[in-house]
């Protein structure tokens, strides 16, 4: 059960005022907010022991650098990742998918196939985009039925012995899609094609079990799991990771450097080169405990009954369509309203307090599917209320009277 | 003629009316509404410009010495914003419309339409707007 | 002038004690201290303004949107860069010297020429090498005398008409040396080579004006600059950067996407692949804020103090040897102690709250060319004073009573 | 002939003699200093365990049922722990070395130098000690 006054409490964004107005922050799916435990592990870090890690023999190197490690495990924890060294910080989800996808440069052949959906986020297809114009590898596309699922029948009939990768959102950011990632997992295992799960916006939502569902990459964002801007993990099976070749030269990620040649250090430093963001490593490990705390079963229930009543409510404004109608969703309402241009309606909300997104969401294909320029973008987390659904829905109300 | 100077101080005191912001986005709204439309041929492609969510037309042709600007927006409050800013530079000498300032904006309460971070292309346009002026000008020296 | 006492009042961790004793921290070259300005600016970042930027309508977003440009233009201000969008977010030097050598991959042709120091760190190597290998490239290594000072001759004799990369430290890490960049620079552009210069240990010392000094590209660290970790700049010419293919797809790259083919946006963002680390950017400018508080003029006087002392004081110590007397030095004394092993001083030293640094410093080569397995290195910054000097030194000495 | 566990316990007494850190230091340089010799010819490339910073050898071989280690450091610290190590382990049947533990290095307070994160190759080391073990104890079986 979620005790949603003690939880708001934890965020102090939550008590922002905007325009006069109390914040209504529904732009989840951009960027969580933050809650104190993790704000203040970022200041104990400055604090008392912000110090370069892994070389150190000084008491604050060793300080950051175990609370860096610690971080890795719970990471693993979370998402039962078999060993710790799997885990790999990095900036965040688009820096992860680049990192996998240039790792296949040398890899891939021509006319081999990489398959995506068409709900993918820009950071889930320019990166492979740019992998097939190096290697002459052919992007195929997944698509969507209108209800914004995925189709599988026609996902299993593009996966063929061709497929060497298929990379595919957990969780559609522009819809709430939940994709069938088990099917996908399987049938493209039959294939012998190597799996990448983009979880950035899954992560934050659903409990994940990386060996059980047996996924070969996986990629999330701290900034939308409650943690700090700048920080990320890539996932990758250790056999996969120790095949891949590093994408970045640097200091950590070596173990001997002459002029002549250069042995790279085992994982997870292979993929660490340079100084990392250690407060950001540090304090989404504080993060992922925090939503641990909460727990992820009582995250899921209530955001299902925000998700219910936001749908059942918008959809009493004549006029207004949603786009992504699936049975599996996450707490995402993307929407529409006729005769109203997104960023009207969204400046007029934002008077009003109001936080959502509007546009194209960094997932042109899908506008393009509905040929519409974008959205209006509504993304719930667990600190949020029905009480600020009605404000809303409310606003909306106001806003179409001015705008029609 | 009024100078440009003069538009602005006059779409300041109107504003000075106004008691919330609801007052002054339903009159911007209305002017948005009003704002006449740009002539279909000018609508191209290559008088867009793109803000990251509202698209922004803007067209000029020189009658006289004077420039006449047309523009348009999908979106109604970039076009509202659109309407003040072409009583303000329109029908004017491409020299004065050089020389002018858009401070007028920021003191009827309507700035962070302005930033240059804001997805809605008003920025682009105000650009575009004095680069028709700069070469309006060349042709008339 | 430098008013230590308020200065020192700035670092909360400063404050801590190490075993009982006070921390004396001198390991700046590794890691700078975190001013409370900075800390309290991270602080007010995810309490108030937490968001995603550059496509948000609503104000949250607007803000940190603003609050991450202006801390651009803080960084163009203060290196005086032509253009803001020649300044790009990075993780840090290491990543920022990735983008630049990534992106010559289609550009070098094999036998092409790339000229580095001897002194470099291994984020100034391990790049290049990787780049050669991709390319056929040849690294050329420019050697330094005995005093750690690069040999100008030696590095005109090896510039040619086949160089195309020069990538030079402007101070080194390991021995402190500020490289004669103007030479290097003007030598290197009369062969039309273009010049990165690595400026990760530079940037929190000397001031830089880029157009004056003509520089190509430029990189620094934020955790070196009083800024947060896991942030860093790249610097490079609009017309270079304009160039140079984007390293990352993802979000905020594009201006287009189709699966057919995608539109590269302008700079700076065409580099700033994915949501960037906002609070870092924002906590940097704040960071440069409170450098040029200070002054860059009185940080070189004192630093310079501080260096001349704690050099004679070592020099007392029998058996001590300092690497690197270049006469031009930022306030970094790298030294070893006849039959001590680095490691074994740096331990004691930690146990006494003296945090140095011992080991190879990511620098091997230098290591290799004075033949031995690493150095103590002690690296000062403006907060520190001549009486941790003293102890580090009555330290050292009861150190040796110890271990000889 | 003393278990494991008594010999862990005998240091842990020994250490609870010191008063401060610079006694215990002081006993561990001696104990590094002591540390006899690793013989040249084990000393080796393949017998190296690379730590960041120090270098650490070690190398085993049978005697009757029994493992006889020997190791060295080039750092005299690290060569003090190691001394205590071979203390406990040496001359143990490789089954008692496979399910002993390091606790007493907790006991004595040198925690930080089997961390994990340490610089200095100790927990190679151990593990290195284990492997030892695993492979004769098969050779025996
Ligand atoms: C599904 C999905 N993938 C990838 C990304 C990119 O994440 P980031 O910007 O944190 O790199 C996002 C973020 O919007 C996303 O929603
Ligand atoms: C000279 C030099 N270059 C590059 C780097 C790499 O910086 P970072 O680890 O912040 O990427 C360092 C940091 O130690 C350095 O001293």
């Amino acid at each position: 059960m979620i005790d949603i006054k003690k939880i708001r409490n934890d965020f102090p964004i939550l008590k922002r005022k905007i325009n006069g107005n109390q914040l209504v922050y529904f732009d989840n799916a951009a960027t969580s907010q933050t809650p104190q435990v993790v704000i203040d592990e970022i200041l104990n870090y400055y604090s008392n022991y912000n110090s370069n890690i892994h070389r150190g023999v000084h008491k604050l190197s060793q300080e950051a650098t175990d609370a860096y490690e610690k971080a890795r495990q719970i990471l693993q924890l979370n998402f039962n990742a078999r060993h710790s060294h799997e885990i790999i910080f990095t900036s965040g989800s688009t820096h992860s998918i680049n990192i996998v996808a240039a790792g296949y440069s040398n890899i891939l052949k021509k006319d081999d196939e990489i398959i995506l959906s068409v709900m993918e986020h820009h950071s889930n297809i320019v990166p492979w985009q740019m992998l097939c114009e190096r290697t002459g590898a052919i992007l195929r596309v997944a698509p969507m039925d209108q209800n914004g699922g995925l189709i599988l029948e026609e996902f299993e009939s593009i996966c063929c012995d061709k497929t060497q990768l298929v990379a595919i959102s957990h969780v559609s950011n522009a819809l709430g899609t939940i994709n069938p990632i088990e099917s996908i997992l399987s049938i493209a295992h039959s294939n012998n094609a190597v799996v990448l799960i983009d979880g950035a916006q899954a992560a934050p939502h659903i409990k994940i079990d990386l060996q059980e569902l047996d996924i070969d990459y996986y990629v999330v964002s701290g900034h939308k799991l409650m943690g700090p801007t700048g920080v990320g993990m890539l996932y990758g099976k250790e056999k996969l990771l120790n095949m891949l070749p590093p994408s970045q030269g640097g200091g950590e990620m070596i173990d001997e450097v002459t002029f002549e040649k250069t042995i790279y250090a085992k994982l997870p430093h292979k993929f660490e080169a340079g100084t990392p963001n250690i407060a950001g490593g540090i304090a989404l490990g504080t993060a992922i405990n925090y939503i641990n705390e909460i727990g992820y079963d009582s995250i899921a229930k209530y955001e299902k009954s925000l998700l219910d009543y936001a749908t059942s409510e918008l959809l009493e404004i004549e006029g207004l369509k949603i786009y992504g109608q699936s049975k599996q969703k996450t707490a995402i309402v993307s929407f529409s309203i006729k005769s109203i241009h997104a960023y009207d309606l969204g400046v007029i909300l934002d008077k009003l307090g109001i936080a959502v997104r509007t546009g194209h969401h960094c997932a042109q294909p899908i506008m393009d599917y509905f040929q519409i320029p974008g959205t209006i973008r509504a993304s719930f987390s667990f600190y949020n209320t029905k009480e600020e659904i009605d404000i809303m829905v409310n606003a909306i109300k106001r806003a179409k009277l001015m705008l029609v | 003629m009024k100078t440009i100077a003069n538009i602005q101080k006059e779409i300041v005191d109107e504003f000075a009316l106004f008691e919330d912001w609801m007052q002054r986005y339903e009159y911007m709204i209305e002017l948005g509404k009003s704002l006449p439309i740009i002539d279909e041929k000018h609508r191209t492609d290559s008088n867009i410009i793109k803000g990251c969510q509202s698209k922004v037309w803007v067209y000029a042709e020189l009658k006289k010495d004077k420039l006449i600007y047309t523009a348009d927006s999908d979106a109604i409050i970039t076009k509202g914003i659109i309407a003040l800013l072409l009583r303000v530079f329109s029908e004017q000498h491409p020299s004065d419309i050089l020389a002018a300032d858009t401070a007028f904006i920021d003191e009827i309460g309507l700035k962070e339409h302005l930033s240059p971070t804001r997805a809605n292309g008003l920025v682009s346009m105000i650009k575009q707007l004095k680069m028709y002026a700069i070469a309006y000008q060349t042709q008339i020296n």
